[in-house]
């Protein structure tokens, strides 16, 4: 494998501030980004991927190879949350096996983004409607979590309590929904997308200071904030055991490969692929946190926050990301096409 | 110079909103919040950071009258056992009211 | 009339952003920009956009079109808060007749800004000496507002109360000019503007990228919170009666065309019209709440704010603008200059 | 361990200044300020937001001697009377303190 | 409605990791964390701002039983000695609770 | 002297920012940017600094020039704090006396900032080299000072008292070391520095809009603070005396003085020349309150931070920078070149 990928993957700026915020809270250095400072640059992530997204999305048009991908992106997000639960509940309570399977099948827009800078800082420009991808696999991941958690929950305790607290405050499939598909960055993704498959190329003229130019900037920024957020959460690591840190890389890169597979079947070109593997290999820390508070208040979230942040985020902007891009290199000569 | 009842209401922020919702409908006439309150309690630590800004919670100030202060009690109590946070009551004397 | 005009106005990024923010809060996302980063959007748009002005106004130079258009912005903001004032009055208790009334004599720096992006889209650049009425009129209607409440409110209550509480806290004009004068967005305006007057070209280079490039993009975040917040005051105009709504649409229209009429006996190209008539229809919602809760604290800023953000604005925003650039088209037509 | 009084007063933030002016001026010898306060009240409910920031309230916390507390409440009586808010009183122990 | 101590502290912000370890070695079950406090006290005022938000206080509430409360007030005593603040102790009802 | 040196200096749009902050400030205007917005500012030109130096040592390598004037900055960041601890010594407390000796070793990085846009409006670009010397300063006049302190304090109050407290908070060197060599603004600079040095032009085309671009913008906003922040802080200056304002003034002249001649002694190109002046000439307001906080508890901010910020900071951006480089050009005339 060409160690040249990965090396020029981690001297690219962004992810070099992502290891000095790491460096920095290890050194116990005061350094910090005040709230909501990080939040600006969350949003601003956000709104600058979804904007741009629509905009390609727009030249090229919902084609065949859009609906094809689009409906694999559904699929392995339907697929992953449903196999990684049954091997975590061997090991976990259900309720927490229940959200690290949202966890995994649900997505992460930085680790996107990084892919994104990543090849074009090769000269690729991956298809405008990834983004579409990103902002369709955040939600169904959770929904199948809490299903599964809800169908074999019910078995152990069903008698048991539940009773009088469950009538004053029932569980709600609404409640779940509202807060799958509309938590703020699946809303403000998908939203800024349709901005800009509606006003396509003028629009882009418009924005593309803000939302092109300063963008590595500003992702430098956020990756130095989440690189001392995550060092922070390694120490939470030592309470989850001996099964789960090999878990949050195994998994994701399983993940990755069987999004290396499906992609080469429906005949992806390489730098689609590569988005596509990385949305079925990163994990999210933000949507499924908050939907899981509500749906399954049980489930400790100091298992599956640091494995999602302090672990699989920094293994796929670091090695993940350039690794997936080699195998599907050698896919490429190995697996044949099957659609196209 | 009124004495009257303190209510103190720690609970996360996101359930902020139904807390308001139920000292409107038992009527007090007044209350404060504080936001972003960290801690610790049954559940572990809550402090808040970019994603998880949902783990913090919010400080309500009730001041009240006695009998006000047990509807209160009784209202808060379902949310404070599903949601967590504590609800903490003493004697303090009203001296200032704009009325 | 051209509705072309309406939709390219409408398919404008930063409109846009504004709608997705209504939408959000409609559907209760828990998308929001917390606290204090609308303020520094808000800051950004004071400090570019007086910047700006100061600099285009160093290239014209204060000549007669210029003191002829800020003579008669002092008029309409001096005119405004009369009239309405006395068709407020018959519903409204004299304090808040006189808050609204201020509030409609002023002016809003968003709808400002969007009109000036409006009319860069087509190729235009307004007149710099504009910002110069933007900051000119913020002020004057409060001043105004007061000065008709403390009137009419003297004739009703002058007697009964005020004795004890007046003689500790008395009322203070000082205040209120230091208030109105000398708030924090005039100010900045102000500021920006001189900075931009004393500078020219040469200041303009440097801060080109920052002050012009990433504008709209700002100018989009910005929307976004606006429209989180219109949608979230919406709810506060059910308590205002059925009065004031229709109020909140008709007075800016009527204050713009006689702002139109205006223009076009000094004789002002579109492009400036166009803003002036903006600075005429606009209504304040930062200016006047800072000034009337010193100055007329009984007035309710619940009746106010809402009229102001969650009608005027965006009605101003998305057909208020395109519809008096219309209306100045066909007045080019029919009403004569008479200066010049 | 001496028995001292707690003064707790939630006013607009745009009187603090005058406040903490007022209780230099009576002589405290230390208070504590909270800001970003929202809340309700009889002027109806008051919280920040971009615009209207100047309707948020700060909470002042002042522990002192009982005389100095009368002292206080009385300074400030005027402004709560005039821009709102509300001042408690209540009883509480000083345990540790620099001195 | 179990009767029992609430123990606030106001101390430096940049103390507040010390206390917390020291409040979890003594093992009390919750406490609470108020960033942000600005106010004056023997070492003259104390506000944040850009550069010298090393300045800036925060607020320790803890609601524990009596026993507990002495242990706390030793344990923090010596940082308050050395870095200054206050502590101060009340009598409070535990109203509701997680548990 | 070239009175237009320091006129151009002053109509430099961030300067001119900066008297606007200050104006606001005196008349008491509401203009505020509300925490933690300026953190952000002040975080963001610390890594774009940081950052841009690093891009331009590479491009240098570190050869005998950069040794030289490196080694000249660690003894200038050793010998100033001594002196001047002499000095303050016949007026002030020990433990004031080391915090203001301290305070006048370190080093200002906006000070720094503005010297930098000061030349590149001339055209002149100084040696990336001189932002590692920004960083290497910062801390080892801290270290002294406390020296200083520990050693005069202990002389005089040895017996009295620091018995019973002493041995539970023992004051420990190692903290003081962290405090002073990993503080954030120190670690963030160095950070930047260092992934500049590593990226070079290649993380510099990525970064370039981000980082240059809007530099000046920034800077802008952030000494807008800073003149609402200077201020607010010369009431503080009351209760100084009359012995420390002049000081505020005149030391750091000497200090530049004597970093101009040491600068033309190691044959420094001017605008090299000027940058290390000014770091010999400015004062800290960040790095050394936080190492006193902990070390020297006992002394007082109100007198160092009015100091620095107030007086010797407005001093250095308007007339100290363009009166030393005016000395620099005497300088070059009179003075030999010892090394190269
Ligand atoms: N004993 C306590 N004293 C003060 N605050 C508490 C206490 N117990 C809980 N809290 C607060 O309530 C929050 C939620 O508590 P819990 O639901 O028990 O996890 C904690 O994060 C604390 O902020
Ligand atoms: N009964 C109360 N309990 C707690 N806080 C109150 C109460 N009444 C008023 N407040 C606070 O004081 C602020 C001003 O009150 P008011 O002047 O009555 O509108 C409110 O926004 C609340 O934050
Ligand atoms: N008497 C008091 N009442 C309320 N807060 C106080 C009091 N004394 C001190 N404080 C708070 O504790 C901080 C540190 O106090 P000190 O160590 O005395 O300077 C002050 O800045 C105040 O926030
Ligand atoms: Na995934
Ligand atoms: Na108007
Ligand atoms: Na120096």
């Amino acid at each position: 494998m060409d160690f040249n990928l990965i090396v020029d993957n981690l001297l690219f700026p962004p992810v070099l501030f992502f290891f000095l915020g790491m460096i920095a809270s290890f050194c116990k250095s005061d350094l910090k980004i005040p709230d909501p400072l990080p939040k600006l640059f969350s949003l601003y992530l956000l709104l600058a991927i979804g904007f741009h997204g629509g905009v390609e999305l727009r030249k090229t048009g919902i084609n065949q190879e859009v609906v094809l991908a689009m409906s694999m992106a559904v699929v392995m997000s339907l697929v992953v949350p449903v196999y990684t639960f049954f091997i975590l509940k061997m090991k976990l309570a259900v309720y927490n096996a229940a959200a690290i399977a949202a966890t995994y099948g649900s997505v992460s827009a930085v680790t996107f983004i990084t892919a994104v800078t990543f090849l074009q800082n090769m000269g690729l420009e991956p298809g405008g409607y990834m983004v579409a991808g990103l902002a369709i696999m955040e939600s169904p991941a959770i929904v199948v979590g809490i299903l599964l958690a809800r169908i074999f929950a019910s078995d152990n305790n069903k008698k048991e309590k539940g009773s009088a607290e469950n009538e004053e405050h029932a569980f709600s499939w609404s409640a779940v929904f509202h807060e799958a598909l509309l938590n703020g960055s699946v809303l403000l993704i998908s939203g800024s997308l349709i901005i800009g498959l509606v006003t396509g190329e003028d629009g882009w003229d418009i924005l593309k200071p803000f939302t092109k130019d300063i963008f590595k900037g500003m992702l430098s920024f956020f990756l130095l904030d989440m690189g001392l957020l995550a060092a922070k959460k390694i120490g939470d690591l030592k309470s989850v055991g001996f099964f789960l840190p090999p878990f949050a890389i195994l998994v994701p890169v399983v993940n990755a490969c069987m999004g290396i597979v499906l992609a080469r079947f429906i005949g992806l070109k390489p730098e689609n692929a590569l988005m596509f593997s990385v949305l079925c290999a990163s994990a999210s820390y933000i949507a499924v946190p908050a939907a899981m508070r509500l749906s399954l208040p049980d489930a400790n979230p100091s298992l599956y926050v640091p494995m999602a942040l302090a672990i699989t985020f920094p293994f796929n902007i670091t090695i993940g990301i350039p690794l997936y891009y080699y195998l599907i290199s050698q896919a490429n000569v190995f697996i044949p096409v099957l659609w196209k | 110079m009124k004495p009257v009842s303190k209510v103190e209401i720690i609970i996360d922020s996101l359930e902020v909103e139904s807390v308001v919702k139920l000292l409107d409908e038992v009527g007090v006439s007044g209350y404060s919040i504080i936001n972003n309150v960290n801690g610790k309690g049954s559940r572990g630590v809550r402090t808040g950071d970019v994603f998880t800004d949902l783990f913090q919670s919010s400080y309500i100030l009730v001041v009240c009258e006695e009998k006000m202060m047990h509807k209160i009690v009784e209202a808060i109590r379902p949310i404070i056992k599903k949601f967590g946070g504590i609800c903490i009551v003493s004697d303090v004397i009203m001296r200032i009211h704009r009325k």
